[in-house]
């Protein structure tokens, strides 16, 4: 899916009224089928971003196009239909607990079935083998049939991952996939995402705060800052003073040395070097 | 300052009770020299309750509410007056359905008690059905007790029930009013005579007061327009003096219908 | 992956409770004479209608409005005396019943001591709401005589005992992590309450506080028994002698309430929210 | 690389006792306004009332109370009164228990469009629902009983229908303020994706509430069968009517009796929720 | 807090019978003011073994000592008062929603203040500058008077971390405090944290993936596999190739390569070395 954002704001529903909106005037477009991760430090707004997206925030200002339409001008069951096109893997893994984990990896076919094959779903999980085999590509084959509740962080977090194999969506949206996991099943996460989006030529965003990973397995990295785009480059021209900017911190940048954390970085410039794996 | 406490059996609604006790309690507020304080009820054990544990000063119960009273209390209750009909006090069993001509018709149908602590409404017509040789636990498709006597009129009006039982004067009261169409529902039984309603105090109340009470019931007077109008609102036509023997009859009749142990 | 892996192992439970539950409904559809087509037989339609037909037009005159609003007002007054004294029944009650309050239950067994504690409380809890509201008027009317105060006494207990145990049912099948991580950390029970189930909880708690609050009004029919009038009883009566006019009025009166029930619980949660 | 950000309007240093924003205190000072109309509410009422609670501080009223409840410890136990107890006891059970399930059929059914699960649900439907569901609850079991005797006759089915109406609508609402009370986050996931409520429901709210669900469906069941109290009064049998026989007769044994099978109901439904309880959580 | 775990095995109480226990004879012991950093794959235990030293789970086998008694052994008034010593922020920040940030923040002082005290909490936050000072330290002191619901991922963890630093424990357990946040506020975190920690001559374990994190901030590194103590080593000793035998896929020990990962790690030579100390 070809995604086009025309300076697009951002604010949410039950933010207080003279707050700065979440995501100011950001402007950017992608292929379809290509492969974006956003960084940028926690409160930038990476999630608002998402969530515009995946149409689930109305841009304050500005021009969302998903495949050259404008969804929110769209007829409320076209609306339904672009939906069952996305797909968003939000921050917290949204698993209702006592549900089990073939249940809600399932549930990511829910807008490719009908709602009798659901129901009997319910009663008799249809098609165990495909959800066994997306739990698979996360290393977790063995859970599943315990419930959600029942399961470590990293656990968690890979069942809503493995949901996103299982849906027919053109536009990946996973929000901080890595955020629970190990290096190694970090890696292996991400690869399986990559390698899904490529196969049906889904167009995958991501955002995350591990940048070496979003360096090594993305072409193209957005960074945000504050709402506002900070930049748009290519993996392999991010810098680290660049990715040193886009991390600074407010206080540090304003006052003087009140923090705790001060004296640790004597002479300030502390190459962030992650030397992931 | 003493307030003196009166309430009644809910033989009929709430609404109605309290209407017909208005101008009693005026007239018993004058004579007697202290505030007087009406309460109607809508459930017979309440009232009894009330008046076994001194909670009120004077009852208007039916004969078996009475006979409870006395049992729940140890005996510590007086009956002071009743009307001159209640001596001969009668039921009547009343139908809708064209095929109902006797008691035996009933068998196999669906009747109606007023309130199950009621003596008209209930024990009475029970005991005379017992010694018709039915038995209604086991010889009528379903028993329903709809609480009060004008409530059984409207049961079988709205054709709910095939038959019910009730006191003749609610049912005199209704027909001489118009309220009801005695084309459509009739009456095809009446019982016997036997003692009912009367007005009761605990025992406990001084014998002055108690005096007092009674005189004021007795001088009542179709003659006086004050008279007149509390008479005519309690279906009576004077007041008569009674005293607990009157009810041994109700009391056996209760023990053989097996309402009382 | 061998295939016996695939197989959902919750299957035979939930074929078993289905078949089970259908066996069951069997005899309970024997047992109250479950024939719903007889409602639409013409014989039974009219008499019915006749008695609905009654209720247009309401009845309106003067004077029933101002016994209909005097009773209106005691009903909501006694409602509100019940249901406060119900909830200073209901709330250490609760408090006390509940599981995710239990120290001891923190690491999944409860200790002996405290867990009979419970059961007793529960117990109480049960009793407290199985007597029906009459038998509890008709233990106070000895004492008290006729009048409201059985009346909202008699309520007071029964919806203290239901309100205990709700209220313990909803804070217990709430998620349980806010508050275990605030225990296992040192906080006591009631600053665990305040801190981690209320903010929770609040907004279903409001919502059940509410709709027993109107619950108590429509059931004062329990309050005609001892003489404490009140619009429960007004229907009663009406009811009984098939009065349609007057139930209808009494009827809109009673949704009236509920309606405003309705908006007080939804601006109570907005607040919350 | 980019333009200096103007300074946050921030000052770490001074006391943050300033800083409490004024529409938090705003919104504050309206739950304080709600607070005070229900304790005014409160005090009116308990003033009209006159209560009177100096009678119960005397050792005769206490003891007055305990003998009535002493007469209660006296439950009858002839093996007749029994089989009629026992009979009674399965047809308020039987009445109770298919009211209920007929109840929550229909309250989740309307439950569903009465709840406006999210912000931007515009909930086309959740009025006349709403107004249905009042309209359920806001007649009581009573008169939905004898508006049905009237048409099905004396009998456990107009009961049976009658508590399974008014709990409908009791049930509907606590089921919709439940949904709209569960955490949000399942379901947004899912309605994200275009998936219609009714699936949503099934897949993300219904395993959040359902021990909600299953709390106040039990409960209600308990409360069928005490309000079956009420049916009997209207002929429909079962421990109601003989509650109120007895106790109106005063035969306290037998009246023992009979509330001893109610509670045994009572304590039975609340070991089974118990139990689904700890099913729900094995 | 002294520590001391002697062959100590646990397992959930909702866990399947048949199930192996999550953590296995794990013996462990740390000395007052340690600070420690526990790593391994998902699933391996991590938030268990916290969970037990947080006497939140009560070993199946074994002994388990703070402080030379054993908490299983006390009152439970007792217990209670030991358990105000301890704190754990779990994995998941535990923050009612609707809370306000600051009384969020506040929660964490409630073991060493009376309940009158917290119920004036409630209706106006006592000792809010204290709150902000924690909240300052992870770079938060704007969101004080936020709604906890209306943060971002990254801004909630903060949040569950500030409390720590209000709270008097003398055993700080956290559990993957920086799973949301980005390098810099990571970074951040776990210098307040550790700083904290040495301030007051608290014990410190963290649960971390962030393995350079924990290389760099902690001194000694455990790490746990399959509910098993892997190594127990000082953060200098620890080598990529332990890390790689840590990390390394179950499957891949198993079976034959299927894994889109595999190629990844050529030669792997998985020593399972046990290098307790
Ligand atoms: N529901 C909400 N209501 C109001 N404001 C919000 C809400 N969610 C987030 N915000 C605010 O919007 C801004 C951007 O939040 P967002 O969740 O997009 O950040 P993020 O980049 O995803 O951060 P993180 O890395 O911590 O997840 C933050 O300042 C946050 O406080
Ligand atoms: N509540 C629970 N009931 C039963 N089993 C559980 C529960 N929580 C976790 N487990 C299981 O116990 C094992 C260890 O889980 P634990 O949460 O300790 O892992 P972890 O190391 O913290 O992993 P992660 O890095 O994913 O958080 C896992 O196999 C998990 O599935
Ligand atoms: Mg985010
Ligand atoms: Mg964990």
């Amino acid at each position: 899916m070809k995604l086009d954002l025309r300076a697009v704001s951002g604010r949410h529903p039950a933010a207080k009224p003279d707050a700065a909106p979440a995501l100011r005037e950001l402007s950017l477009s992608l292929r379809s089928g290509e492969q974006l991760a956003i960084i940028g430090p926690s409160g930038a707004g990476k999630t608002t971003l998402l969530h515009l997206m995946a149409c689930a925030l109305q841009p304050s200002q500005g021009s969302l196009q998903l495949d050259d339409s404008d969804p929110w001008q769209l007829s409320r069951s076209a609306l339904q239909k672009l939906r069952g096109q996305l797909f968003l893997a939000p921050q917290v893994p949204p698993l209702p607990p006592r549900q089990r984990v073939v249940t809600a990896v399932l549930a990511g076919r829910l807008p490719h079935e009908n709602i009798w094959a659901s129901l009997r779903s319910l009663f008799y999980p249809q098609d165990i083998p495909r959800a066994e085999r997306a739990l698979a590509s996360f290393d977790l084959s063995d859970k599943l049939f315990e419930r959600v509740d029942r399961l470590s962080g990293g656990e968690r977090q890979r069942v809503g991952l493995a949901r996103a194999l299982l849906s027919e969506a053109t536009l990946l949206l996973v929000d901080e996939p890595l955020s629970a996991l190990d290096p190694q099943r970090g890696e292996q996460a991400i690869v399986a995402l990559t390698a899904a989006a490529s196969a049906r030529t889904a167009t995958l965003v991501a955002s995350l705060h591990h940048v070496e990973m979003a360096l090594t397995h993305f072409p193209r990295i957005v960074g945000l800052r504050d709402g506002a785009l900070f930049f748009d480059l290519p993996a392999a021209e991010v810098s680290p003073q660049i990715l040193q900017a886009l991390y600074a911190q407010k206080l540090h940048e304003l006052s003087g040395p009140a923090l705790p954390t001060d004296e640790q970085f004597p002479g300030a410039p502390v190459p962030v070097v992650m030397l992931c794996r | 300052q003493a307030v003196f406490k009166v309430t009644a059996i809910p033989d009929e609604s709430p609404t109605e009770l309290a209407r017909k006790a208005a101008p009693l309690v005026k007239y018993l507020e004058k004579t007697l020299g202290m505030k007087v304080e009406f309460t109607p009820v809508t459930d017979y054990a309440a009232s009894v309750e009330a008046l076994a544990n001194k909670q009120v000063d004077l009852a208007w119960y039916g004969g078996f509410t009475f006979v409870q009273a006395s049992v729940r209390s140890g005996g510590k209750v007086i009956p002071l007056v009743q009307r001159e009909e209640d001596a001969k006090f009668r039921s009547v069993f009343i139908t809708s359905d064209p095929a109902i001509k006797t008691l035996a018709d009933l068998k196999g149908k669906n009747v109606s008690f007023g309130s199950q602590s009621s003596t008209s409404g209930h024990l009475m017509p029970r005991s005379f059905l017992l010694q018709a040789n039915i038995d209604p636990d086991k010889d009528f498709k379903r028993v329903a007790y709809s609480g009060a006597h004008d409530a059984t009129i409207a049961a079988v009006v709205a054709g709910k029930v095939d038959a019910g039982a009730l006191n003749i004067s609610v049912w005199e009261k209704f027909v001489a009013d118009g309220k009801v169409d005695t084309n459509k529902v009739r009456v095809f039984y009446t019982t016997p005579g036997f003692y009912d309603y009367n007005w009761t105090v605990h025992a406990d109340m001084p014998a002055a007061q108690r005096e007092k009470l009674t005189k004021a019931f007795l001088s009542l007077d179709r003659a006086s327009p004050e008279g007149k109008e509390i008479l005519e609102l309690q279906r009576a036509t004077r007041f008569i003096p009674t005293k607990a023997e009157n009810y041994k009859g109700i009391e056996q009749a209760a023990h053989s219908a097996g309402l009382l142990k | 992956m061998p295939e016996p892996a695939l197989r959902d192992p919750a299957w035979r439970g939930r074929l078993f409770w289905a078949l089970a539950s259908l066996a069951l409904l069997w005899p309970t559809l024997v047992l109250t004479e479950f024939k719903p087509w007889i409602l639409l037989e013409p014989d039974a339609l009219k008499p019915a209608w006749n008695f609905i037909s009654a209720f247009f037009p309401p009845r309106s005159d003067p004077e029933f409005l101002l016994l209909l609003a005097r009773e209106t007002w005691r009903t909501v007054a006694m409602a509100t005396a019940g249901m406060s004294l119900a909830l200073l029944l209901a709330l250490p009650l609760s408090l006390l019943s509940v599981r995710v309050l239990s120290l001891s239950a923190l690491t999944g067994r409860m200790a002996l001591l405290p867990a009979i504690l419970r059961q007793l409380v529960r117990w109480t809890l049960m009793v407290l709401r199985s007597v029906p509201e009459l038998v509890w008027a008709l233990v106070f009317v000895r004492v008290v005589g006729l009048g409201p105060t059985s009346g909202v006494l008699a309520i007071a207990l029964t919806y203290g005992g239901m309100l205990g145990k709700v209220y313990a049912d909803i804070l217990e099948s709430s998620d349980a992590h806010a508050s275990s991580s605030l225990m296992r950390n040192g906080a006591g029970r009631l600053q665990t309450f305040f801190y981690a189930l209320l903010p929770q909880n609040a907004a279903e708690l409001t919502s059940y506080t509410v709709y027993r609050w109107e619950c108590a009004i429509r059931s004062s029919a329990v309050l005609g028994f001892v003489g404490a009038g009140g619009l429960g009883q007004l229907m009663d009566s009406s009811m009984k002698m098939f009065n349609g006019a007057e139930v209808a009025s009494i009827l809109l009166v009673f949704m009236a309430l509920v309606w405003l029930a309705d908006r007080i619980s939804a601006a109570l949660r907005k607040i919350l929210a | 690389m980019q333009a200096p950000q103007p300074p946050p309007t921030k000052q770490a240093s001074t006391p943050a006792t300033t800083q409490l924003p004024p529409k938090l205190f705003n919104a504050r000072c309206l739950s304080c306004w709600l607070v005070l109309g229900v304790a005014l509410l409160v005090l009116a009422s308990f003033t009209t009332l006159n209560l009177q609670w100096a009678q119960f501080f005397s050792w005769d009223a206490i003891s007055r109370m305990g003998r009535f409840v002493g007469e209660l410890m006296h439950p009858e136990s002839s093996s007749a009164f029994l089989h009629k107890l026992a009979l009674a006891t399965l047809e308020t059970l039987a009445m109770s228990a298919l009211g209920t399930f007929i109840a929550l059929i229909l309250g989740v059914l309307l439950a569903l469009p009465a709840s406006k699960a999210h912000a931007q649900d515009p909930a086309r439907w959740r009025g006349p629902a709403r107004l249905l569901l009042n309209a359920l609850r806001s007649t009581p079991e009573l008169v939905w009983a004898t508006l049905l005797l009237i048409a099905a006759g004396l009998g456990p089915f107009a009961g049976t229908l009658a508590l399974g109406l008014h709990t409908a609508g009791v049930l509907g609402r606590l089921f919709a303020e439940a949904i709209e009370n569960a955490p949000p986050e399942p379901g947004f996931a899912l309605r994200l994706r275009g998936i219609s409520e009714t699936r949503i429901f099934l897949y993300a709210s219904l395993p959040q509430v359902l021990p909600q669900l299953l709390s106040y469906t039990l409960y209600r069941w308990e409360n069928n069968i005490r309000a079956a109290a009420v049916l009997g009064v209207v002929g429909a049998g079962g421990l109601g009517q003989m509650l109120a026989f007895h106790m109106g007769l005063f035969q306290m044994g037998e009246t023992s009796s009979v509330l001893l099978a109610m509670m045994l109901l009572v304590a039975l439904v609340d070991a089974l929720s118990y139990l689904i309880r700890s099913a729900l959580s094995r």
